[in-house]
């Protein structure tokens, strides 16, 4: 099933649920998770009304971490605006970094040495392994965990940090990449504690689904639970993994085929049944084959400039044009949507987070679930709210 | 006063703080516990008689035993009727629960 | 000897009487389940150990989890505050008229009656004269107290299981 | 500790050694004092046995669950963090007793006291040694569940009297995971008192004496009816002490701390407390209906004095406790109750078969003795696979496809 196959319906199928709970039986609780919830994974709200523990009403309330971002970015320079996303989804810097590096290029017309796009796909599969490593562990902890998961997950996720920190000097807030090219040239010491890495990452995936994966509480938690049909995933504008686990293949590394992602081999996992154990297995497939990517392009990367030579830091000033700029990003499309009047901030500065429009169905996935599923059916949607609220 | 007589007034107490409340309560699981209680009052004198009483064996143990099996029984469905009547009426006053059916 | 006694059923009769006239339900079930208790205690005192543990373990373990949970499910709607109507005034009356009749019945009947031959030990019953009892004598009551528990909890869930919706069905 | 004061026994010495060291005591005192004395020595002794193990339980399960999670765990306080439960006690003492103004106060404050009073009433009855039985009783074992029975009315009220969402949520989970779990963990251990014919625990003790071929002991969980009964009590009593994966009325990824939500203090302290005794006095008790109570695991290792064997087994399954709950998930509260009325209660039942089927066969020998394995074995694992089946009927692993 591909997106032009589906035909968006207007009748959610939440509304279904909703409709056999309008007669309810007992009284119903109205209870208000966060924003200080242990398990809504930042300053999050959901108004949830509870007939006994199962939910007949859920209202996401977000905002609480508003920093108005856009409007920040209409009124700084390009390049200010630069360090800026990585605060958006402050797991995966390198890809929003990317996301709106894409977006200025084009609306500069910048190419991109062929080095550099290497260093971003690796630095993107690397960040992908970093987002999916933390979801396992949060969801694994929403399940009831006691931190075990989590903490394995951690101890990957250092690793990776580590290597950030390596590189660009910081270990979540990169701002590494620039509009034609990347900041600094990796060494070949990174590079080969990349490929460390990526050789010890397939055990330590094999270590995490044997404790998991096949688990019976897991699965009972999780299989079943939080079903998101693909005709309202697409109507709803929903991406990532969330949109394959449903089973629609709508992978922008391959439909838009960016950078020098058609150079290489990968598959893109599908889920069958859109719940939540098809979200989190449709994120540990896909480590698996970030593992591929990466394998393959630090065997082909090729020497040359980092950067563009033409690429003007400052003073940069692109001519009036509009320019929209997406990448697939570890939680869905990640887009920027830039103006440009020629002057030296852009006119309107938009961006696309996948955390948030992948949380507008929330609550058409816990409805007729309990307050339990509500906890995992939202981690395992994987938001972060710097980039929810912006 | 003999201590059986300390007993059977107990029992009697009980007996009767039950009974008032069974008839002066509306609310149906009020009405439920006192009729609880008026059971334990008569479990209370099994046992009184059983440790006061002249005759021998310990018939008197058994039969509190059985009470208590019966209570419980009584408990179970005497709540799944409120429950239903709840249900029914979105209250649990019996004054309005008129209906057997509907 | 009589100290315990009369510690045990004042502690049974106030809760009990306390409970029957509060108003929030929650306060009353507690209340009743420390009478209940007391009954128990009482038992204890007469020399019915295996009875006491009885009493507790089905009135404080599982019928008071029934009653709480009944309680917590049929929260009232908020008329808490409303006055009393009439027929409540009138009902109220006559059940406090009606028990205060049974029980000066019960206190003459009982304050008149002479008891001879009380035995002045507790007579010994041990748990496995209690399961002798059961299985021998009374093994046909033990079997249809089993069968009455086993259908009074069928028809229980039967009874309070919500109805399978039919969409004619307007209630 | 028995309720008669001097007991002439031919118990070694270092057997008789906590008699003798409270008779010691008593001598001190005058002639009418001494039963109250004896009572009271055995309560505290009990109380500090306990509350030390408490205190140094929280640092082990602390110690291990950053030993199974890569970290190191509390060792800053004293040598490995040693002093860690005290530097706790001081903090939880000094803390700050926040209570909401719209909360029942008497209930609030009533329910960790009764907790803890009550989590505490089932040691009285529980065989800790040869001659350590703080109270003999003809029903002790009804006893024990009595007293456990009612500790969930304490969470319940904790989880009402706060007045809050969660804590109400928490104190329903609480009431139906115990009407649910009730059941199970009496009927668990009911073929132990077919077979043992009491209900005192010093009597299900002696009935676990001997050996079979001279090494093998009479323990219950050394049959197949016993196994099966363990395993069945042991996940009801992680249930009854709501420990991880059953952890539900406190669940804090879901309801924040359930029931412990508008706790803090010395109050929040005294919860955490109920639940280690529980927990321990749960053990105590599988210890004593399965495990052999006091005895020791093999003939000649008898000289090691008996409640040091009582001790290791209680500690052993206490671990298992701790290691559960830093691997497992936590279950739903439908999928919980489902368990218990779909799984434990049917198994448990059978498991009343096969007890009788053991019970009735104890003259076959031979051939026929391993004929009587192998059906009681059947009568066990059979049922325990396909009610299994049916419970997680519709998961299981899953095959992913590939976009083209």
């Amino acid at each position: 099933m591909s997106v032009s196959d589906l035909t968006p319906l207007s009748s959610p199928a939440g509304a279904q649920v909703r409709a056999v709970h309008d007669e309810f039986h007992g009284d119903l609780l109205e209870v208000s998770m966060g924003p200080h919830h242990p398990s809504t994974h930042g300053v999050f709200r959901m108004i949830v009304t509870l007939d006994g523990e199962t939910i007949v009403k859920l209202k996401p309330v977000f905002g609480y971490l508003h920093r108005n971002h856009e409007k920040l970015g209409e009124n700084t320079t390009y390049l200010a605006s630069m360090p800026y996303t990585d605060r958006l989804d402050y797991l995966n810097s390198m890809t929003n970094n990317w996301a709106y590096a894409v977006a200025v290029e084009k609306l500069a017309g910048l190419a991109v040495p062929e080095r550099a796009e290497y260093v971003r796909v690796i630095l993107a599969e690397m960040t992908r392994l970093l987002n999916h490593t933390c979801l396992a562990g949060f969801l694994m902890q929403d399940c009831g965990c006691m931190g075990t998961p989590l903490m394995y997950a951690f101890r990957e996720r250092e690793k990776i940090l580590d290597l950030f920190e390596a590189l660009s000097g910081s270990r979540m807030m990169c701002n590494y990449q620039r509009f034609g090219g990347c900041r600094v040239d990796p060494s070949p010491e990174w590079i080969a504690g990349v490929r460390q890495l990526v050789e010890a990452y397939g055990p330590f995936l094999d270590e995490f689904e044997a404790l998991l994966s096949g688990n019976e509480i897991i699965m009972a938690r999780t299989q079943g639970v939080g079903r998101l049909a693909p005709e309202l995933a697409v109507s709803a504008g929903v991406t990532g993994p969330v949109l394959r686990a449903t089973g629609v293949a709508h992978d922008l590394r391959k439909v838009d085929a960016y950078g020098v992602y058609p150079k290489f081999d990968f598959r893109v996992p599908l889920g069958d049944h859109g719940d939540t154990y098809d979200r989190y297995m449709i994120r540990i497939l896909e480590m698996r084959e970030s593992i591929s990517i990466l394998r393959q392009a630090l065997a082909a990367l090729p020497g040359g400039p980092i950067m563009d030579p033409k690429a003007k830091l400052r003073g940069f000033r692109p001519k009036a044009g509009e320019a929209y700029g997406r990448i697939e990003g570890p939680k869905g499309e990640i887009g920027f949507y830039l103006i440009s009047d020629g002057g030296p901030n852009p006119y309107r500065y938009r961006v696309r987070p996948p955390s948030f429009i992948n949380l507008t169905i929330l609550e058409d996935m816990c409805l007729g679930h309990t307050v339990a599923d509500a906890v995992i059916i939202l981690g395992s949607v994987d938001i972060v709210l710097g980039e929810v609220d912006r | 006063m003999s201590p059986l007589h300390l007993c059977l007034l107990l029992s009697a107490g009980l007996f009767c703080i039950g009974l008032t409340a069974a008839l002066c309560r509306g609310n149906a699981i009020l009405v439920l516990l006192g009729i609880e209680l008026m059971l334990n009052a008569a479990n209370l004198n099994f046992i009184a008689f059983w440790r006061y009483g002249s005759g021998s064996g310990s018939t008197g143990v058994v039969f509190v035993l059985f009470s208590i099996a019966v209570a419980a029984a009584e408990a179970a469905v005497g709540l799944a009727l409120v429950i239903a009547v709840y249900r029914h009426q979105r209250n649990i006053r019996l004054q309005e629960a008129t209906r057997l059916k509907g | 000897m009589l100290l315990p006694f009369i510690i045990i059923a004042s502690l049974t009769l106030a809760s009990a009487a306390v409970a029957m006239m509060l108003r929030n339900l929650i306060h009353s079930a507690l209340l009743l389940v420390l009478s209940w208790t007391g009954i128990a205690g009482f038992y204890l005192w007469a020399g019915a150990e295996f009875v006491a543990f009885a009493q507790i373990l089905v009135y404080v373990g599982a019928i008071s989890m029934v009653v709480l949970f009944a309680v917590l499910l049929t929260r009232p709607a908020r008329d808490v505050d409303s006055p009393l109507p009439a027929p409540t005034v009138i009902r109220l009356a006559s059940g406090l008229m009606g028990g205060a009749m049974v029980a000066s019945v019960l206190l003459t009947a009982i304050l008149a009656t002479r008891i001879t031959g009380g035995r002045a030990h507790a007579p010994s019953v041990t748990v496995r004269d209690l399961g002798a009892l059961l299985a021998g004598p009374h093994a046909a009551s033990l079997l249809a107290a089993g069968v009455i528990l086993t259908v009074a909890l069928l028809g229980a869930i039967i009874i309070a299981a919500p109805s399978p919706r039919n969409p004619e069905d307007p209630s | 500790m028995s309720a008669a004061p001097m007991v002439v026994s031919p118990a070694p010495l270092l057997e008789r050694l906590p008699l003798d060291l409270r008779d010691a005591v008593l001598g001190l005192l005058p002639e009418s004092l001494r039963w109250l004395a004896s009572g009271l020595i055995t309560i505290l002794v009990l109380l500090a046995v306990f509350g030390l193990l408490f205190a140094y339980l929280t640092l082990a399960e602390r110690k291990l669950l950053g030993r199974v999670q890569n970290r190191p765990g509390p060792n800053r306080t004293g040598w490995f963090g040693l002093l860690q439960p005290f530097a706790d006690a001081v903090k939880a003492l000094t803390k700050e007793d926040v209570v909401p103004r719209a909360a029942d106060q008497v209930l609030h404050y009533l329910a960790p006291v009764v907790l803890v009073a009550l989590s505490l009433m089932g040691f009285a009855v529980i065989p800790f040694g040869r001659l350590l039985v703080p109270v003999e009783l003809d029903a002790a074992v009804l006893y024990f569940f009595a007293a456990g029975a009612a500790t969930e009315l304490a969470v319940f009220m904790a989880g009402w009297a706060s007045r809050n969402k969660y804590s109400l949520l928490a104190a329903m989970r609480a009431l139906a995971q115990l009407i649910s779990y009730e059941l199970p963990l009496l009927l668990s251990f009911v073929p132990v008192i077919m077979l043992a014919g009491t209900l005192s625990t010093t009597g299900i003790v002696a009935a676990q004496d001997g050996w079979r071929f001279g090494f093998i002991p009479h323990w219950h969980i050394l049959t197949p009816w016993g196994f099966a009964g363990f395993v069945i009590f042991m996940i009801a009593a992680f249930a009854e002490s709501n420990r991880s994966p059953f952890d539900l009325p406190e669940a804090e990824s879901e309801l924040i701390a359930g029931h412990l939500t508008e706790y803090s203090g010395f109050k929040y302290a005294l919860f955490f407390m109920a639940e280690y005794f529980g927990m321990c006095a749960l053990s105590a008790m599988a210890v004593t209906l399965f495990l052999g109570g006091w005895r020791a695991p093999l003939p000649f290792l008898e000289f090691i004095p008996s409640y040091l064997w009582f001790g290791l087994k209680l500690i052993t399954l206490l671990v298992g406790f701790i290691w559960v709950r830093a691997t497992m998930p936590r279950l739903r509260i439908d999928q919980l109750t489902r368990l218990a009325w779909k799984f434990l209660v049917p198994l448990s039942l059978i498991n009343l078969g096969t007890a009788a089927f053991w019970s009735l066969t104890t003259t076959w020998t031979g051939p026929l003795y391993l004929a009587r394995w192998a059906v009681a074995l059947a009568i066990v694992i059979i049922p325990f696979v396909t009610l299994g089946r049916q419970l997680s009927a519709g998961n299981g692993p899953r095959t992913y496809r590939y976009a083209s």
